[in-house]
């Protein structure tokens, strides 16, 4: 049984249908490649996906439940790594992690945030103010929130690998690897370089629709 | 490679932090010394072997002070303006630290001249505080000290801080002869005439030799203060700096 | 009640981390007043007629300008998605929020008070329903504004637009927190008037967070 | 001279494409003096005695909040880097966003000053020289605040901290602006004052756009 | 005889040496790319180039002046593009171009406005405002002010092909080619895929000195 279940989801934004009709399950330890080019609506799957953004038409379904109906176990189970790291960058590393933590009722053990830093490759600068980090090293330390607050369930990563260069890429791929084994499933998107093993695809491309499809009837009310 | 140091010069040798180090160890305890040497015998005449004022009765005595540190905040920003200027022309590293440090002695210089001429207002003029324009500018004095604080907190780039801030200083020189001749322009209700009447050179002597006492162990403090400071910033931009070498050099 | 207090000892950490960036607000209020004597002029017993409001009117306006960035920067930086997707309540966040905005502008506010009174030559049966209804209203002000903060989210022109739709609900504070001071000036009881002001304090503290974590979900749409 | 034309068309032209947000300025400064009459009860005696005085802050508190952001935008977006970068002097490119500054919040405010000037019930003799007075005094508060705008760039908490800047800097014009007022109110003639504002915005004029442009490659370095 | 010529250059930021010694030149035609990984200083060796840093040690020549005592005729012939796209997300697409073009003394007529846009594939896009322009699209419109504004000289293009997709990339590469046979000079960093044939490599990285030789005697003096 699968236990995210997306149908028919469509999404509106700035006036304009970016998919539509877009189906897909997933089921303990699997992963998905949403792709297409600049401005498909990448970034905004993920953001209806997480509950950001409401959903144009269309359901998704956690265990079976609506998450927009119960969207407190969605949202224990849920990570999402958005463009912006979420970074302040006037506490330290571990004090950055250290909220994350709390907010999302983890362990704020400082040797399980720790750990969370060695996965990405951070540890060594635990104690820097989040202001001296490199482009790179910022991104590594918002994919460290997952890693550090999740006990299983759903990652949504967008973007997860720019800015990196290839080292850290392998550190990040190897985090999600582990996640999946212990029945975590991720959804990312990505124009960068990223291998996730049988990961499904998305097209969020494929899911605009011509005009009239995506207007239909409600053409004029898609508009408005 | 040639050396990335700048070409050199008596006051670039000054510049040189570890020179600078040296130099104020050495000054140091000198300073300290006159500073507690002064303020033992300004207070000593000042507050017990001088006469008091027949107005004024024993009030009078907040003068040793008040006045020394009315001039000593003005000193600071005079301070602060000069190592503002040096900093950004020259950038002279160490003149940046020196404007770091001298902010906040400022404020406190200009805070006590604010404080004790509050309290010296109350029994003399009956009340705590005028708008008279020389008080009106010590307080915009105060402002400027604080706003120098705050812009140089206001960044993440410290280098960035310290442009800014030194641009400040430079620009809020601009209105020290506004606050001088603010005196002639906004005509004032209440002129402290104890101020008048005292200043100058119809001062008693017996009054005066306490006053200078007090100016130049004021002046020592300060120098004392600065150079605790200096060494102080030096300190944590050097431990900012190898924090900031050890992000650059960390690799995956 | 974890995001709670997570969230507001995270606000005054940082707060802490900033330096004296939040006294800036109480700074403001201060300086503020230093302008109406240079503007309407030093004489004491026009001074003492204006304080109560220039105070109070000052008091708005510092914490409308220290409020303006209340979420701006979570929201900047993604902060404020995360915490909108934690387990808890974006309510307790908001509220958080704006408890520790009290806490490093409000009640510093509060305490400089007396400064103010001094400079404008507030008549000293005026000082303790002053410092009352500023104690009793300055976390209205606070919590109200956080719904005007929450609102202009992303806006280009936050502070103006703040100011403009913040002042109109900051009018029933003013008028008891300055009717406080000037009935007790007058002779008159102040109670009343702080009575009506604890009324407004407590009903902003329990629906102000609540619409503002509404208006911040729509931002993040 | 290419630059300063094509950079005040430019800024013109986003301040129509903004729509109102530039009059937001105006709007705050009338709301202001609105809050007044609030505070302080409403006599109209003591409120025509407040009104100059009043009226100046709101003028100087205005200005600075709209002023918050004249740099900072084109300096996120990155378009100061081009304008630093271009043939001609960055000063002039400066001197124009001044002047797109004051033509936009400065000048409304001067046309809206005889709306406060009812509210606060200032004196008839005492109209011309308001509207004079804000006529050559506004252009130096643009200026002047445009050098602390300059060296906010990029840093935290923009909005206050120009307020604490800038406010130091704004004290001559609301002296003499102020005073124009108060001495034709008290039968004196008032050019001397307007001569003063007139010399403090010549040298404003002058001065202003070149501390600023240096204070801007301050910041992009 | 080179157009360019830089020579033992150095630049410090945030109190660290970022890289020290660096020596080129190039001639018309030429070509650079600055190579190197996350915050090793390709970003800054660019600003530097352009005028926005000052260097810390070293001197730029531009046709044999040094470009910070005549600043006026290196400004007239160089153009950056940098990180950040400079665009007023209020103004139309060809508003902006306008306003750089008057900025820079070229031709603000429509036609040669127009002509830059086809030249990244944004022609038809003209008349929309900035602010919906995905990234990709913002990406291009920054880089059609160097070819709208440039009658020769020298382009600095700092990451110009971050977030394009393939198609546009290859419409970059085509403007670097036409610009390089009239006599420019393009120096460019980055890290994704960008061809420039023939080009002199310049390695950041390599130029970061070892601690000692970056800071030598001056160690003190360089932790300010
Ligand atoms: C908060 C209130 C006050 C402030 C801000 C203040 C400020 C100053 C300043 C800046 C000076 C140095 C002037 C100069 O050297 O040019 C000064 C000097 C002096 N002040 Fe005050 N003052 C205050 C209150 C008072 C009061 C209440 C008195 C006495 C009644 C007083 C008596 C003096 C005297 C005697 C001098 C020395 C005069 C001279 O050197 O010419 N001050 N004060
Ligand atoms: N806040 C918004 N309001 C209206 N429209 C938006 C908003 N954000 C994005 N869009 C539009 O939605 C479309 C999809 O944007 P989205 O960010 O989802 O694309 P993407 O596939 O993630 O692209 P990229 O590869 O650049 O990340 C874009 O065409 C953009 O113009
Ligand atoms: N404004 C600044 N102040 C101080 N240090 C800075 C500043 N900007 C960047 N740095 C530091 O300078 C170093 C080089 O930055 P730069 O942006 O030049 O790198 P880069 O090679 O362009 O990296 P990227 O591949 O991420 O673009 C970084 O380590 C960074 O920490
Ligand atoms: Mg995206
Ligand atoms: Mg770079």
């Amino acid at each position: 049984m699968p236990i995210l279940d997306v149908q028919d989801l469509a999404c509106r934004r700035g006036g304009r249908i970016l998919f539509a009709g877009l189906d897909f399950s997933l089921s303990e330890g699997d992963a998905a490649l949403a792709l297409g080019r600049n401005g498909a609506g990448k970034s905004s799957l993920l953001r209806v996906l997480a509950g950001l953004i409401p959903p144009f038409t269309g359901s998704i379904r956690w265990n079976g439940e609506d998450v927009r109906r119960e969207p407190y176990e969605f949202r224990s189970a849920m990570r999402y790594v958005g463009h912006a790291d979420g970074l302040q960058t006037n506490l330290t590393v571990i004090q950055n992690l250290h909220y994350w933590a709390a907010l999302y009722r983890a362990s704020t053990s400082r040797d399980a945030l720790e750990q969370a830093l060695a996965a990405v490759g951070l540890d060594e600068l635990a104690d820097l103010p989040a202001r001296m980090l490199s482009a790179g090293q910022r991104r590594r330390l918002a994919l460290a929130r997952p890693i550090a607050t999740q006990p299983g369930g759903l990652w949504l990563l967008d973007e997860p690998t720019v800015a990196l260069d290839r080292p850290s890429i392998v550190k990040i791929e190897a985090a999600i690897t582990a996640f999946r084994a212990g029945g975590g499933i991720v959804i990312a998107s990505t124009n960068a370089p990223l291998t996730l093993p049988n990961a499904q695809e998305i097209d969020v491309a494929a899911a605009i629709p011509s005009p009239e499809d995506a207007f239909g009837d409600a053409f004029e009310d898609a508009l408005l | 490679m040639a050396s990335p140091n700048p070409s050199g010069g008596f006051w670039h040798r000054l510049a040189n932090p570890a020179r600078f180090q040296r130099l104020s160890a050495w000054l140091m305890p000198w300073l300290v010394l006159i500073t507690l040497g002064c303020f033992g015998a300004g207070l000593y005449y000042g507050l017990y072997a001088s006469p008091i004022d027949y107005q004024q009765k024993d009030t009078v005595r907040i003068m040793y002070v008040h006045v020394p540190a009315a001039w000593l905040a003005m000193m600071s920003y005079s301070t602060l303006a000069i190592s503002g200027f040096v900093a950004l022309v020259w950038r002279h590293p160490l003149a940046d630290v020196a404007g770091a440090a001298t902010a906040p002695i400022g404020a406190v210089f200009t805070f006590l001249a604010l404080f004790t001429g509050a309290i010296w207002g109350q029994p003399t003029w009956g009340t705590w505080w005028v708008w008279d324009a020389r008080l009106t500018s010590v307080l915009i004095l105060f402002f400027m000290f604080l706003g120098y604080i705050a812009i140089r907190n206001a960044f993440d780039d410290q280098a960035r801080a310290g442009r800014a801030a030194s641009l400040l200083a430079i620009v809020g020189v601009v209105i020290l002869p506004i606050i001088k001749f603010s005196v002639d322009w906004w005509n004032t209700l209440h002129q402290p005439a104890s101020v008048s009447k005292l200043s100058g050179s119809s001062m008693d002597p017996a009054m005066l030799r306490p006053l200078l006492i007090m100016a130049v162990a004021y002046m020592a403090l300060f120098g004392v203060l600065l150079l605790l400071r200096m060494r102080l910033e030096l300190t944590r931009r050097r431990v900012e700096a190898l924090q900031m070498a050890r992000a650059g050099a960390a690799t995956p | 009640m974890t995001a709670f207090m997570a969230t507001l000892s995270r606000d005054l950490l940082i707060a802490r981390r900033e330096g004296g960036e939040s006294l800036l607000a109480v700074i403001f209020f201060v300086l503020g007043a230093m302008l109406f004597p240079l503007g309407v002029g030093p004489e004491g017993k026009l001074l003492a007629l204006m304080a109560a409001g220039v105070i109070w009117v000052m008091a708005l306006l510092a914490t409308l300008l220290a409020l303006d960035r209340l979420f701006q920067a979570d929201w900047r930086d993604g902060t404020l998605e995360l915490m909108a997707l934690a387990p808890d309540s974006l309510t307790l966040v908001v509220a958080a929020k704006c408890l520790a905005h009290w806490l490093v502008t409000g009640l510093p506010m509060v305490i400089a008070a007396p400064v103010m009174a001094l400079l404008l030559n507030l008549p000293p049966e005026g000082w303790p329903p002053l410092l009352a209804a500023l104690l009793i209203g300055s976390p209205a002000l606070s919590f109200i504004g956080a719904i005007c903060a929450a609102l202009i989210v992303g806006a280009r022109r936050g502070g103006v637009l703040m100011t403009l739709l913040a002042l109109p609900l900051y009018i029933p504070t003013l008028i008891f927190g300055a009717g406080a001071v000037q009935a007790a000036i007058g002779g008159f009881d102040p109670s009343a008037h702080l009575a009506a002001l604890g009324a407004i304090t407590l009903a902003a503290i329990a629906l102000c967070p609540w619409a503002a974590a509404a208006a911040l979900r729509q931002a993040m749409e």
